[in-house]
């Protein structure tokens, strides 16, 4: 009987062959924190450990609020920076022109490799497996027992074989994939389990899609999301590879799995996720022709140089009809966007490129909306109070469709556009 | 008896005849509140009016949107809605969301000031525009509500101070420490009042940028207005943006030979050095060279002061000296100040040089001026910045700042340390 | 002004007191005045406790220049609705000048009053007796007497009117 | 050990941002503020009236969403007793664990039981018992026993670690 991705990457951390429902206890290859290392360490201190197990594991990556913007998020920051001089973490992206969202920078830095146990005190640390990974999030107080002991435990997940086949028709792309899925399985509908991602239109897509699809893992109530660790990975991390450990593993065909769905990319259609849960689906038509009061591209599901190329190709020479919000995921990612000219792009069609972090996606920075306002976002996330207001309406999209709902001023069908 | 500029403007704008001390009722121009300040007067315009006011020109109103933007807390959020909302219900079309930048640098840029124009706004830095022969000034919500009845408000006819500037900037010295070395030399009180005019050869040659520099720490000194005769490369910008009218509404400005100024002082810049304010007021002023060496966090370029592109460039050509790039120690943060100075900064291919050397650039905004924007301070830091105010406290309780020309700004974060920028430009 | 006599505590500050020790701009967005006086001096060293301690009556005395810096009217709110009946200080920056006077708060010019905090001729907790008409300061606990000078002119019919907006409307109204 | 409290109850995929607002995360620190400001954005009379040992009751779900602790620490803080929820999210909990916060996945409980009751639940039997009837619910795993005895992770850690 063959084996999932799940249980191949824990096994062999474990050192022993393990099966879907034991509990193993594994060492973790990276673990990532980011603003919230302050209240890590605090916990950690009191622990009574001197220091850290591994300084070299650890990744301290700032993006939640950045620069600070107040002095309770400036002191924050300033605990981190001591913390980490104080532990050795050499692995520390403070506010330079270095970082980014945690989860771009892990994967571009080289630290986001195949077959590798990675945790992050942030839930969408799952995003990981586009390189082949098994990632994912936990809270703060299990991080500090983390960089205590070495040590994390799991249950090794079912897992959820999800195959998709044909390719996107113009206008459609990752994005609208993992919102029609989740539109189907429902928020829960993988919860506690490892998605492994299948199938030829895997294959054909980018990594910048593929992170789209693991980053939306936990949206459905994944432990982990997976994509095969193919020749596209191996081109990705080689001379950037942050350690050897790394081992491309990959399910086996005859694996078993507690569930298995099949997707032709081809009957996708441009969507959206309603207010108030991601699950929310409504195929463009239903949802085009809504008003909206802000536009946002940015986040770590989508503001890559592919989401924001695809995006400024609608914008260019064009007005937006409402302000509109440009993140790009990493400095590398606005540093390529100004070598393409794109930062003109968005600066002249009238849009705000602010320097990247997590800017509105979870309410604590660049664009909180107010009480009765709409906003189309690429994000991950539209909960109830998400962006900052319990009033406002989010709707999440691809970056094609908030490019075209930007100019319209209303939720618009890409495909009308390109 | 002759007038000077600020008389001048006033008998304008007042229909009539006028002198030091009166008090006047004069035209508005232009009324303009921020997102902070501009929610209370609508608020507060709409608690008055019983929510049945309108204002008398919606075309002389403005509103800029600065201070925290994007907004990144929900109180800023709502009152940035309140300012759309009664906008678009008044038929006010000059709303500049948060993708434009710092507000007066915005109206320039838009050509909605004119020399001797009277203009109001919620910033206290307002005056800058007096870079132009506006008089622009920073007043409460009451005072813009007030503005919004009859396009009117009450002013004392201040004294004026003449200050006339000769000289040549040696390198690595620019106009920000002129002005420095004036807030020194003046203390915070210094200006009482008054307005100021600025003129001498040395501000004759000065561009744009560097008269907004000068005029907008006049507010440093608690004076009233500083205002320049436009002139050369500025004056034609000025006709480009805001049309040839300009050129009819100088020649009424001109102050007489024979006006009455209540101090005539005098700078020379061929000797003046890098100079900065240091913690925790604009007027404990020091040269460069003697706080050098001194220990600093995070280095903030931008704002209303020192946000233009003249600006930035300098601090440029500061880190091109320095090898392209800033010391892994302080955390150094460009703020332009507008989208029009961004956008020059992409296409001039700067941005991508910051980035290299490591420097975070935002989008343009008032930025560092609060706590509650880019690059505030924790307890214990201190900052460099181009800023206009170091208050104790003002970015961050317990953290200090110094202030300094974007030259010296950009040296400092090269060396990690406070450095004259002679020591790099060489 | 009904009561033109008025006796308090003193709370003093030095010269210079700009607009964000009496009123941080982490508290701009605020829009209700009433809820600004929690805010008040929070950033003046020393004087964090001011705005659980302040009781209505209670003085604010300082030195030259006080309100320097932001136009922010929350600074004069922050101290008019704390119940502070009046600022008596060496002089007032302009704008804060301007907006105390168009919220008709009273504020008085007092006469050495900056060089007599630096004396400690004047300190925290000093009862005071102010006669508003006459613009004379009593310190009753160190026996002590300043003089100063209520406002003028325009400002003072605008005072009169109860504030800027009052006095409009009263003007609209004739 | 047996928890006896009044119920709150909800539907199904209460996420982590209305249990406690992202907009918090970095300005609230302790856990004391935390509690004041727990479910507010979805029910702000438990904000407001919610007791100690009150027992939340939840449909599918619960918890989904951020692996912000502070979800948990709000309630945990609050006094609430127990969450029964037909099922959690993975990181949610995880926390509860992590935190000590008791919770009992049993759907049949969740249907039975309605806002306001009371309700007991009985760790030592596995029971959830209310007027409606009682609800049996599988024992947590050994490791997990573990866990809640010693009063959540970081002591569990201390005392894996020998530290006082």
């Amino acid at each position: 009987m063959g084996k999932t991705f799940a249980e191949k990457a824990l096994g062999r951390a474990a050192g022993h062959e393990v099966r879907a429902g034991e509990i193993v206890t594994v060492e973790p290859d990276f673990c990532m924190s980011h603003d919230n290392a302050a209240p890590i360490a605090r916990t950690f201190k009191k622990i009574g450990v001197k220091n850290v197990w591994k300084p070299e594991r650890i990744v301290f990556i700032l993006d939640h609020a950045v620069p600070a913007p107040s002095d309770d998020h400036a002191i924050n920051h300033k605990e981190i920076r001591e913390f980490s001089a104080e532990q050795g973490i050499a692995n520390f992206f403070d506010v330079t022109s270095k970082g980014g969202v945690c989860h771009q920078v892990m994967c571009e830095e080289g630290f986001a490799l195949p077959g590798l146990i990675m945790i992050g005190s942030d839930s969408h640390t799952c995003t990981y497996g586009a390189y082949g990974a098994f990632s994912t999030g936990i809270g703060r107080s299990e991080m500090a027992a983390a960089w205590a002991t070495g040590q994390i435990w799991f249950k090794v997940p079912e897992s959820l074989k999800v195959t998709v086949t044909g390719s996107f028709r113009p206008g459609v792309s990752a994005k609208d994939l993992i919102l029609t899925l989740i539109g189907d399985i429902k928020a829960d509908g993988a919860d506690y389990m490892s998605v492994e991602f299948h199938g030829p239109a895997i294959e054909a897509m980018s990594i910048a899609e593929r992170m789209t699809l693991c980053n939306m893992g936990i949206e459905m109530g994944a432990k982990n999301a997976v994509c095969p660790p193919d020749a596209k990975v191996l081109e990705a991390i080689r001379d950037k590879a942050k350690t050897d450990r790394w081992e491309a593993l990959w399910a086996d065909d005859d694996a078993v799995y507690a569930k298995e769905l099949t997707y032709d990319a081809g009957d996708i259609v441009p969507c959206v996720a309603k207010p108030h849960t991601v699950d929310n689906y409504a195929a463009i038509d239903e949802a085009k022709g809504t008003p909206i009061h802000q536009a946002f591209l940015g986040s770590c599901t989508n503001a890559r140089i592919e989401d924001l190329r695809a995006a400024a190709a609608i914008l260019k020479g064009k007005q937006v009809a409402v302000r509109t919000i440009v993140i790009p995921a990493s400095w590398k990612v606005y540093r390529q966007c100004l070598a393409e000219g794109l930062i003109e792009t968005f600066l002249d069609a009238g849009c705000v490129i602010t320097n990247p972090g997590c800017g509105p996606c979870m309410g604590n920075h660049e664009g909180i909306l107010a009480p009765g306002e709409t906003c189309i976002s690429t994000a991950n996330r539209n909960f109830k109070g998400r962006m900052g207001n319990k009033e406002s309406f989010i709707y999440l999209a691809s970056p094609l469709t908030v490019a075209a709902s930007a100019l319209k001023g209303e939720i618009a069908d890409p495909r009308e556009v390109l | 008896m002759g007038k000077t500029m600020i008389h001048k403007i006033i008998e304008r704008s007042a229909g009539r005849e006028v002198k030091v001390g009166d008090r006047v009722w004069c035209k508005i121009d232009l009324s303009t509140a921020r997102d902070f300040g501009g929610a209370n007067c609508v608020l507060q315009f709409q608690e008055v009016t019983d929510k049945k006011g309108k204002v008398w020109d919606p075309n002389k109103i403005a509103f800029t949107f600065d201070l925290q933007a994007p907004a990144h807390s929900e109180k800023v959020a709502v009152n940035q809605k309140i300012i759309r909302d009664f906008a678009r219900e008044q038929g006010i079309e000059k709303v500049f969301d948060v993708n434009w930048g710092i507000g007066q640098h915005v109206l320039l840029e838009h050509g909605l000031v004119k020399p001797g124009d009277v203009i109001l706004g919620t910033d206290s830095h307002m005056n800058l525009l007096g870079a132009v022969g506006a008089f622009a000034t920073g007043v409460g919500n009451t005072d813009i509500v007030a503005s919004w009845f009859e396009g009117t408000n009450w002013f004392r006819v201040p004294e004026t101070m003449k200050i006339t500037v000769t000289g040549r900037f040696a390198r690595g010295v620019c106009m920000r420490d002129l002005l420095t070395k004036i807030v020194g030399d003046l203390g915070a009180d210094g200006m009482f009042f008054k307005a100021v005019e600025f003129g001498g050869e040395t501000i004759e040659a000065a561009s744009l940028a560097d008269r907004i520099t000068l005029c907008s720490m006049v507010t440093e000194m608690s004076g009233k207005v500083g205002l320049i005769m436009p002139n050369g490369e500025v004056l034609d910008w000025l006709v480009e943006r805001a049309g040839e009218e300009v050129r009819d509404r100088i020649k009424a400005l001109a102050p007489d030979s024979d006006a009455v100024y209540s101090d005539d002082l005098h700078f020379d810049v061929d000797k003046l050095e890098p100079m900065a304010s240091c913690p925790d007021a604009p007027d404990n002023v020091k040269t460069v060279r003697e706080v050098a060496g001194n220990h600093v966090d995070q280095v903030h370029i931008g704002s209303c002061s020192n946000g233009r592109f003249e600006d930035i460039e300098a601090a440029y050509k500061v880190l091109e000296a320095g090898g392209f790039k800033v010391s892994p120690k302080v955390r150094t943060i460009i703020t332009p100040a507008t989208r029009e100075v961004m956008r020059k900064c992409a296409a001039a291919g700067y941005i991508e040089k910051f980035l290299d050397a490591g420097i975070v650039f935002t989008n343009p905004t008032c930025s560092l001026c609060t706590a509650e924007h880019y690059g505030a301070l924790p307890a214990g830091d201190v900052g460099v910045s181009t800023t206009n105010r170091n208050f104790i406290g003002k970015v961050g309780k317990g953290s200090h700042t110094y202030l300094m020309s974007p030259m010296s700004a950009m040296a400092t974060a090269v060396r990690g340390v406070i450095t004259d920028p002679r020591d790099i430009l060489g | 002004m009904e009561k033109t006599i008025l006796r308090g505590r003193a709370w003093v500050f030095g010269d210079d007191v700009d607009t964000d020790l009496i009123y941080h701009n982490k508290y701009l967005a605020e829009t209700d005045p009433k809820k600004m006086p929690q805010y008040s001096f929070e950033y003046y060293p020393g004087k964090e406790h001011f705005a659980k301690e302040v009781k209505p009556g209670d003085f604010v005395v300082a030195g030259t220049n006080f309100g320097c810096g932001s136009s922010r009217e929350h600074a004069v709110y922050c101290l008019k609705y704390a119940g502070v009946p009046v600022v008596l200080a060496e002089n007032y920056s302009r704008i804060y000048y301007r907006n105390a006077i168009n919220n008709g708060y009273p504020v008085l010019f007092i006469q050495g009053i900056s060089q007599a905090i630096k004396d400690g001729k004047i300190e925290d907790g000093d009862e005071l007796e102010v006669d508003l008409a006459k613009g004379e300061v009593k310190n009753v606990t160190k026996g002590t007497v300043f003089h100063g000078d209520a406002v003028a002119d325009l400002e003072k019919d605008i005072m009169a009117a109860g504030g800027l907006i009052e006095y409009l409307k009263s003007r609209a109204e004739q | 050990m047996k928890i006896t409290g009044k119920v709150w109850k909800y539907g199904d995929d209460v996420n982590t941002d209305v249990i406690f607002p992202g907009k918090y995360t970095y300005t609230i620190k302790e856990r004391s503020e935390m509690a004041k400001v727990a479910l507010e954005d979805l029910d702000p009379e438990f904000t407001q009236k919610a007791k100690a040992g009150d027992i939340i009751v939840a449909g599918k779900n619960w918890g989904c969403g951020s692996s912000r602790e502070q979800a948990v620490s709000c309630l945990k803080e609050r006094g609430i007793g127990a969450i029964i929820a037909k099922s959690f999210a993975r990181i949610y909990y995880r926390n509860c664990f992590n935190e000590g916060l008791p919770i009992i996945v049993s759907p049949d409980a969740v249907e039975a039981i309605e806002a306001g009751d009371e309700v007991t639940v009985d760790f030592d039997s596995g029971k959830v018992i209310t007027a409606r009837g009682e609800f049996p619910f599988p024992p947590y795993p050994d490791f997990v026993k573990g866990l809640i005895e010693d009063g959540g992770l970081i002591p569990h850690v201390k005392k894996s670690l020998g530290l006082k």
